[in-house]
């Protein structure tokens, strides 16, 4: 079994969100929710984190930085983009300065529909990436069997 | 509300002095900004002094769109004008803190000078989406069982 | 050579829920400069106007913030509203107000939370959004958004809250009244939350008014001014004053948005106590909003402008959003000057900085 | 230096992570449930660690492993000296040594929160060291030696004449432990200026390397409680060390964080009102 | 004795020939050649001595009759040639050709007295003595060979400097000379010749650059010595004219015991105060530091303010048990704990190490007024260690400062990776100065058992023992800092690729080693060293005996942070893991591939992380200020309870 | 240290006494308001393909086509606003207070009237 299942440590960041997403994923950190009873803590910081969560439309500005986070996280990782912003840019995926959709720039394992996204989809949404995360890190093994460093 | 509190069109040269004699008057600086028209930029200003506003529109040509900076006088108008200088392309001299372009950094530059345009597209055929249709993964995509 | 650190404070920092960025330059620990720079969240919705009419721009104008959301499609009904000449229902009105401060106060202990956990206070934190959490059921059931309401359209408002829900809401809302008194005495005394915000970042009167500081920012400085004093929506009959506060630092802004709090359940109990009955809203077919104007309602960060300008066609000519937050960054910098690294996170966030506010 | 004593250092250097560990997990389940929160299962410090070796490890500067053994080896070390009975003051001064190298591993990372959190860390060192260092003296003056052995087996009185020692060592506990209000250079959880401060630039083993010598150290730190009460037998003195070192979380659920320069003057005043006076009185008590 | 007088003489002769080169290849030559010579005698010499008692010289009355009149004569030449140079002072120094002139009548008149103590034997050696001669010959024979290539690269850079290396070298091989003469005499009149020649060594070497800054400066120290100066000619007047005790012999002295021997003991504590830099005087260090670097190492951390606590640790006996010995351990507390806090503030790599030079004397004073075998033991210790760790720790500040052109401690962020070697040499010396399991901390361990168990008065052990607590914080703070700038990862300069100068690299490595090997069998040294001192001394009933203070478990967990810290590195350089490289965390603004990230403005900016300097928290002149009025007040406390 | 401390340390301590305030979702479902927007839900049988509510979607969620009787909402893109709840004269769109799952692809739900019913969900991933 792989421990990564057992203690995902998440990263938000807020690409062009309205806030209502963050706050409800900030919701799931607190008392109601409390998702550290399934281990997940919120590390603020990308070298510590296993699950990206992302809300919003991504625009130029945070394009950048969320492609830098992606890329100080180290393997095996996984993206989770919460709410309709994430997903495909809500209401906003006419406007002129948003790329519409987490998936335009990096690749998105799971999708958290709604805007916003409540509390109890994202923990779904948190569960399912776990799965994946598991994935990843059983073919890393088997390939790290393979070839011998 | 406000709809009694009309705009007053205000001559350029009298921009600055109008500010001082706000200022005098004990008023604040509300909010600042602007429209983008045919061939002149409408910039917007409104002080407030016991919950009036008083409200001036003054224009500014497009082929010379130059307003002088009131952070002199206001230097809560610094944000206004950095704003005003990267969404029209207004150019402010005299601005206190300049950021030269860089305050509401934006993919395209100068996005509301009238450039840029949002309209409604055209639904999407559905017959596009008949031709890829293909049988339901029903694990992944039946909605919840309500 | 010089002594100076120099730091990106945000964009992604764990202490800024938003996107922001700061440049510090600090000596040992002084702030020696702070630049705010902003973008990250701009999405350039005023120009949504164009793309969605005045009816379906209500949508985009709730969702320029989540925290603030109702007020936005409060205000920005109301303004069309009065743009056309028609008038919403008196319940509606009511309702909108009863909602407009439960959002205000779901914002404000949302912020207390946030705060709480800038300065290292892990527990306050929890508690005071277990708190915020309890708000947020009556937000949902009466409107059905947990953050979002939607509840709001041109002409009034979509779903009416029926007398029993009403009651329980009173109920519910004494509940939490007392469960955020407990917490606010905490804020209100606690020693080391005292020895962090006390003397913090200093905003004199005078400065807060060249600034061009609103909301409690403004009011922790002494100068009272609240746009509810306007008397939009309900807030012309009920019975209240603004809060203030003199010190002008953290403290007082923080025990401002404590007080208004509490002033925020009186004025639900107030509505609640005269909820009209009838009519939920009128239709607006075939009228079309004229004419220019500016718009200011208050919301939990502090005053909100709008500006519209419509000439009768189905889009708006133009639509524009001066947020509180916008209006807080020059007191902001002026703050952050010559404090302590440990103070920023504590100085930014009692401006209770909303960006996607701030950028829309 | 009999067989007992040896079994019990290396008994140490097998076990000590995983008491550290279990006081971790108590330590959070008891947080959360302080916060009206479910909270996370006892054992989560261990899966985190095991997870982190599943992990990739990003480094900054390939030296900075190098400084992580550092502080594991001195830490384990430090806790060695403790349960093989030997002299206490060198063990403190291996848990600064030790204290260095993690300092030394930050600094030599990229990130200036990292920096400045090393720098802070360097901050509290100065703060506590003065008083972590009264403790052996004071055990000195009463069992009239440094030894950990002589101490054990002291007078059940110790904890009486050293009362402001005590207390004196229980504030800095909070600072080792990290725990608010002097949680400066890194962070429990991730809401602070400083981002992870110390650990902002550690990643996969790297991180669990300092986690690990996180566990050493809390037990270290539960074998100085201990330390106080030891004469008293092992029936009273664990529960009271448990219980002390358990009072800590309390102290962290109450109080917002500290800056840094009250943390300095607060714990020298401290170690000055309660330990030097103690230590000053302590002819007077024997 | 033939070995004495070699080592003296021949460091005189070598200081002519040196002078006398005629080119710069000679010269070098000559240097090179005499500083191995000085190192390899006082090896044979250590090795002759090992582990012995002290052994007392006597010469023929003749000898001893010309010699005293070439002492004499030496003493008076000295007077005139400091009050020539006296010809540059400005009016507000008046008072330092008044206090030459002081100090030399003092002398003559008791020199010259009716009846004067015989003195039977002039000079000595034990196994404290033979320690200093290793550190003045073969630490000081390092630096004199660092100084070669070192003097070259800063006539080089400082255009302005006249040229004067020839009476440069002379002054350094006359200095190791009376170094010599200090460590051996037992006559108080010669020592204290070869104490003022010293002293003006010191003057003479801080002023070598001629500029006002160093000329001022170097009358300050003059002034401040000779105040030490005259405190010590009126000891002797003491001895030859007072009641009680009548004696030239510093054995003499010491044996008399605290209640004989305190009034003149106390007054040598003042001039050795002065000359150890402690905290009323402590201002002459500082500004020493406008010497060239060598100079620095030399004078002012392993051998001359050595000279001064040499003398403390002599007269330790005298001061057992005694109040004056408490006052004195006060006055070397209230240095310790000002200076190592001062050395917060301050970022020139130069002024870091004087104020830790002060502060680590200020530790041995400590030990030295307590007088047990136990502190002395600390304290002998301290002074090896101290010796060797900061030399090696001035040379590499040197030699850093010629390769990258800055003794700015910021700049030197990332030697580990611009410069390997230096950074390790550097750090091996920190490590040396302050860590476990190096000397220095095995030395405050047992400084603190000492205090522990003192007993003059109620709590004064604890006092000092705090004190060193306390202390003991920022020197961990500020050397911490300094080690992290070294291992950060440069931000912008690349590696430098000049090498290193061989007579440099020389003088460094061997001080490397040194540094690692003295630690390594640093429980030899106690046997060599300190343990036939303090047993001699505990045989003449001077001091209590005990047992050898370090048991032997501690030893063995020693060796093994040591080996660990040998090892760790080792394995490391041979197997390194391998990990990923990315650049730091910067709030997810990274530009990639760098430490800069995009910030306000629109600008690029490259992060920057200074160390904390701590000025708005503690403040230099404050903090000075305050020290010395209150080291003040304990010494006049010092001296006039004694005289009363 | 003041009396202010025995505040907040009476309200953990009661707290840590207490019964958590955690839902323990994924175990425990809790019953949802009966105004909850959750998802979109659609029965095709009464709809007439008016283009109504495709119309009136601020974000284009809903594609329906009269030629080809089918209707398609992306779950994606719905921001639950409830405008075709509203204005479907059909009433054939419910606002569900079920959330709609996470989704490992994006992909729209197209219902066809040809299928009878129970309409099977036909998936196009984007
Ligand atoms: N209050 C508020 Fe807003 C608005 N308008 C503002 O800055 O929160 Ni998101
Ligand atoms: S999905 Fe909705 S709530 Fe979430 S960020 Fe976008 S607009 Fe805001
Ligand atoms: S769902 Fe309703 S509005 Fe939409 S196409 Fe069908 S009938 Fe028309
Ligand atoms: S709820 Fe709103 S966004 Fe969703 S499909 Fe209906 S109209 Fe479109």
């Amino acid at each position: 079994m792989s421990f990564l299942k057992k203690s995902p440590w998440v990263l938000h960041y807020a690409a062009t969100s309205c806030n209502g997403c963050d706050i409800e994923l900030l919701a799931c950190l607190t008392p109601t929710y409390d998702v550290e009873r399934f281990g997940i803590v919120n590390t603020g910081n990308p070298k510590h984190a296993d699950i990206f969560l992302v809300t919003g439309s991504v625009n130029e500005e945070s394009r950048k930085v969320v492609e830098n986070l992606y890329a100080q996280m180290p393997d095996p990782k996984v993206v989770v983009a919460i709410g309709a912003c994430a997903l495909s840019g809500g209401i906003f995926r006419d406007a002129y300065n948003v790329y519409g959709g987490i998936d335009k720039v990096i690749p998105v394992d799971v999708y958290v529909p709604g805007c916003a996204a409540r509390p109890e989809s994202i923990i779904d949404g948190i569960v399912k990436a776990l799965d994946i995360l598991e994935e990843r890190a059983k073919e890393r093994k088997r390939q790290r069997k393979v070839v011998p460093a | 509300m406000s709809l009694d509190e009309p705009f007053n069109d205000l001559p350029l040269d009298q921009w600055v002095s109008t500010a001082e004699r706000h200022r005098a008057d004990g008023a604040r600086l509300v909010q600042m900004t602007g429209t983008a028209r045919g061939d002149h930029f409408e910039i917007m200003i409104s002080y407030d002094k016991d919950y009036r506003c008083a409200n001036y529109r003054t224009r500014i040509p497009r082929d010379q769109p130059e307003l002088p900076s009131l952070s002199g006088v206001f230097l809560a108008a610094f944000t206004y004008e950095n704003e005003l200088k990267d969404l029209f392309g207004i150019s402010v001299p005299g601005l206190a803190v300049d950021y030269g372009g860089n305050f509401l950094r934006t993919k395209t530059k100068i996005p509301f000078s009238g450039d840029v345009t949002i309209k409604k597209e055209k639904p999407k055929k559905p017959s596009a989406a008949r031709k890829e249709a293909k049988p339901a993964n029903a694990s992944d995509t039946s909605g919840p069982e309500v | 050579m010089s002594n100076t650190t120099i730091i990106p404070f945000g964009p992604q920092h764990p202490v800024l829920p938003e996107p922001i960025h700061l440049d510090l330059e600090l000596d040992d620990e002084r702030v020696v400069q702070a630049l705010p720079s902003i973008g990250y969240v701009h999405r350039g919705l005023e120009l949504l106007a164009e793309r969605h009419d005045f009816i379906e721009m209500a949508n985009v104008a709730e969702r320029i913030c989540g925290i603030c959301s109702f007020i936005h499609g409060q205000g920005y009904c109301q303004a069309i509203e009065q743009l056309m000449g028609v008038e919403a229902p008196p319940r509606a009105v009511y309702l909108r107000t009863v909602w407009g401060e439960i959002s205000r106060i779901q914002s404000h202990i949302l912020w207390l939370g946030l705060s709480a956990d800038a300065l290292g206070f892990e527990s306050l934190f929890q508690h005071s959004w277990r708190i915020r959490e309890m708000l947020v059921d009556i937000i949902e059931e009466t409107t059905g958004g947990r953050v979002i309401f939607g509840v709001c359209k041109v002409g009034g408002i979509r779903k009416d809250v029926n007398d029993e829900t009403l009651r329980s809401v009173r109920r519910r809302i004494g509940e939490i009244r007392s469960a955020f008194d407990e917490i606010a005495n905490i804020f209100r005394q606690d020693a080391t939350v005292k020895k962090r915000t006390v003397g913090v970042g200093v905003l004199s009167a005078e400065d807060a008014h060249a600034l061009g500081a609103v909301g409690p920012v403004l009011r922790g400085s002494g100068i009272a001014r609240d746009m509810r004093q306007l008397g939009y929506a309900a807030f012309g009959d009920l019975d209240w004053e603004p809060v203030v506060e003199q010190a002008g630092d953290c403290y007082a802004r923080c025990i401002v948005r404590v007080r208004e709090v509490d002033q925020s359940f009186d004025l639900i109990t107030q509505c609640l106590d005269r909820m009209p009955a009838g009519e939920i809203s009128v239709s607006v077919k075939g009228k079309r909003p004229t004419g220019e104007a500016m718009f200011r309602l208050e919301q939990p960060r502090g005053e909100v402008c709008y500006y519209f300008s419509a000439n009768g066609q189905k889009n708006l000519e133009r639509f524009r959003v001066r947020t509180p937050t916008f209006a807080n960054i020059a007191p902001l910098v002026h703050m952050l000057k010559g404090c302590e690294l440990a103070d920023v996170p504590v100085i930014v966030l009692t401006i209770d900085p909303c960006v996607s506010c701030n950028e829309r | 230096m009999n067989t007992p004593t040896w079994l019990l250092a290396f008994g140490f250097i097998l076990l000590g992570p995983l008491v550290g560990a279990l006081l971790a997990g108590l330590d959070r389940r008891l947080t959360a449930r302080m916060q009206s929160r479910q909270g996370p299962p006892l054992l989560q410090p261990i899966y985190d660690v095991l997870k982190l070796f599943e992990k990739d490890t990003l480094v900054v500067t390939g030296l900075q492993t190098l400084y992580l053994w550092g502080f594991l080896f001195f830490m384990v070390v430090s806790g060695f000296i403790i349960f093989l009975g030997g002299d206490l003051l060198l063990s403190v001064f291996a848990l600064t040594v030790s204290g260095i190298f993690l300092c030394l591993a930050a600094y030599s990372t990229n990130s200036p929160y990292s920096n400045v959190g090393s720098s802070r860390e360097l901050m509290l060192m100065m703060a506590y060291e003065p008083m972590l260092i009264l403790v052996p003296l004071g055990f000195y003056l009463v069992a009239d030696s440094f030894r950990v052995s002589d101490i054990v087996a002291g007078s059940p009185w110790q904890v009486l004449q050293l009362s402001g020692i005590l207390i004196g060592f229980l504030f800095v506990l909070t600072i080792k432990l990290r725990k608010s209000p002097f949680d400066l250079s890194s962070s429990h959880h991730g809401h602070q200026e400083l981002v992870k401060g110390i650990t902002t630039d550690f990643s996969g083993s790297d991180l669990a390397l300092v986690e690990i010598a996180h566990w050493y150290e809390n037990t270290i730190l539960l074998a100085w409680l201990y330390l106080f009460f030891a004469p008293l037998g092992l029936a009273v003195a664990l529960p009271l060390a448990f219980v002390l070192f358990f009072a800590e979380v309390l102290v962290d659920n109450t109080h917002a964080r500290l800056k840094w320069s009250s943390t300095l003057k607060a714990s020298w005043l401290v170690t000055i009102v309660f330990g030097v006076t103690n230590l000053m009185l302590l002819p007077l008590m024997t | 004795m033939y070995s004495i007088s070699f080592l003296i003489g021949f460091s005189l002769l070598a200081g002519f020939a040196v002078a006398a080169s005629p080119d710069v290849e000679t010269r070098s030559r000559r240097v090179r050649l005499s500083a191995s010579v000085i190192a390899l005698a006082s090896v044979l010499l250590a090795l002759f001595h090992l582990a012995s008692g002290p052994e007392f010289f006597a010469l023929s009355p003749g000898v001893l009759h010309v010699l005293d009149w070439m002492f004499t004569i030496g003493g008076v030449g000295l007077a005139l040639v400091l009050l020539y140079f006296c010809r540059r002072i400005v009016a507000r120094e008046w008072y330092i050709p008044v206090l030459v002139v002081l100090q030399t009548g003092l002398m003559l008149s008791a020199e010259f007295a009716e009846v004067t103590p015989e003195v039977a034997h002039p000079f000595y050696i034990d196994s404290f003595t033979v320690l200093m001669t290793l550190i003045v010959g073969v630490v000081g024979g390092l630096i004199c060979i660092h100084a070669i290539r070192y003097m070259q690269d800063y006539h080089a850079h400082e255009k302005t400097v006249p040229n004067r290396q020839a009476a440069f070298y002379f002054m350094l091989f006359l200095f190791l000379a009376s170094m010599f003469g200090i460590v051996f005499s037992n006559h108080l009149l010669w020592l204290f010749f070869f104490w003022e020649v010293t002293t003006l060594c010191s003057f003479w070497l801080i002023a070598y650059s001629g500029t006002d800054e160093a000329v001022r400066n170097g009358f300050r120290a003059l002034g401040l010595n000779l105040i030490g100066g005259v405190s010590f000619a009126a000891a002797i007047a003491w001895l030859t004219f007072g009641p009680g005790l009548h004696t030239w012999e510093l054995d003499q002295l010491i044996a008399a015991g605290s209640a004989m021997a305190l009034i003149p003991a106390v007054l040598i504590a003042v001039a050795g105060l002065a000359k150890s830099a402690q905290l009323p005087f402590s201002s002459w260090l500082l500004g020493a530091m406008v010497a060239p670097t060598p100079v620095s190492a030399l004078l002012h951390s392993s051998t001359m303010v050595k000279a001064g606590v040499f003398l403390l640790v002599k007269l330790s006996p005298v001061f057992y048990d005694t109040y004056a010995g408490l006052l004195l351990s006060l006055i070397g507390g209230v240095t310790f704990l000002v200076t190592s806090l001062v050395a917060v503030n301050q970022r020139n790599a130069k002024l870091v190490l004087a104020y830790s030079t002060i502060a680590n004397l200020g530790l041995i004073v400590m030990c030295a007024g307590v007088g047990t075998a136990g502190a002395m033991w600390a304290a002998i210790l301290l002074i090896l260690f101290h010796a060797v760790a900061k030399a090696l720790m001035f040379l590499a500040v040197g030699t850093t400062e010629h390769l990258i052109g800055s003794r700015d401690i910021e700049d030197m962020e990332g030697l580990v990776y611009r410069r390997p070697a230096m950074a390790a040499m550097m750090l091996v010396g920190i490590l040396g100065m302050f860590l476990a399991p190096f000397g220095m901390l095995l030395s405050k361990y047992t400084s603190f058992q000492a205090f522990l168990s003192m007993d003059v008065m109620l709590g004064d052990g604890l006092m000092l023992a705090t004190i060193l607590a306390f202390g003991s914080a920022p020197t961990l703070f500020f050397w911490s800092k300094w080690m992290g700038k070294l291992v950060a990862m440069p931000r912008r300069l690349p590696p430098g690729t000049d090498p290193i100068p061989r007579d440099e690299a020389i003088a460094l490595v061997s001080l490397t080693l040194i540094t690692y090997v003295a630690c390594a069998l640093f429980p030899l040294a106690d046997k060599v060293f300190v343990i036939p001192y303090t047993d001699y001394l505990g045989a003449l009933g001077l001091i209590p005996v005990v047992a050898a203070s370090i048991p032997w478990d501690n030893i063995a967990i020693m060796s093994l942070m040591l080996a660990g810290l040998f090892l760790m590195p080792l394995a490391f350089w041979l197997r390194p893991p391998r990990h990923a490289e990315v650049s730091g965390y910067l709030s997810g603004a990274n530009v990639s591939g760098s430490a800069s990230y995009r910030g306000a403005m629109g600008v690029e900016r490259v992060v920057e992380s200074r160390g904390y300097y701590l000025s708005g928290f503690i403040r230099e002149d404050i903090m000075m200020r305050y020290g010395m009025l209150g080291a003040g007040v304990l010494i006049v406390v010092m001296v006039g309870g004694v005289a009363l | 240290m003041s009396w202010s401390w025995f505040r907040i340390s009476s309200l953990v301590t009661r707290s840590a006494l207490a019964k958590p305030a955690t839902r323990l979702y994924p175990f425990e479902k809790r019953k949802p308001y009966a105004k909850t927007r959750g998802h979109i839900k659609f029965k095709i049988n009464d709809c007439t393909f008016c283009t109504i509510c495709a119309t009136k979607c601020p974000t284009d969620a809903i594609v329906a086509s009269k030629n080809d009787k089918t209707w398609a909402i992306d779950h994606s893109l719905c921001i639950l606003c409830g405008n075709c709840v509203t204005d479907c004269r059909e009433g054939c769109i419910k606002l569900s207070p079920q959330p709609w799952p996470p989704m490992l692809t994006k992909e729209v739900l197209t219902f066809r009237k040809d299928y009878g019913e129970p309409p099977p969900a036909i998936i196009m991933p984007r």
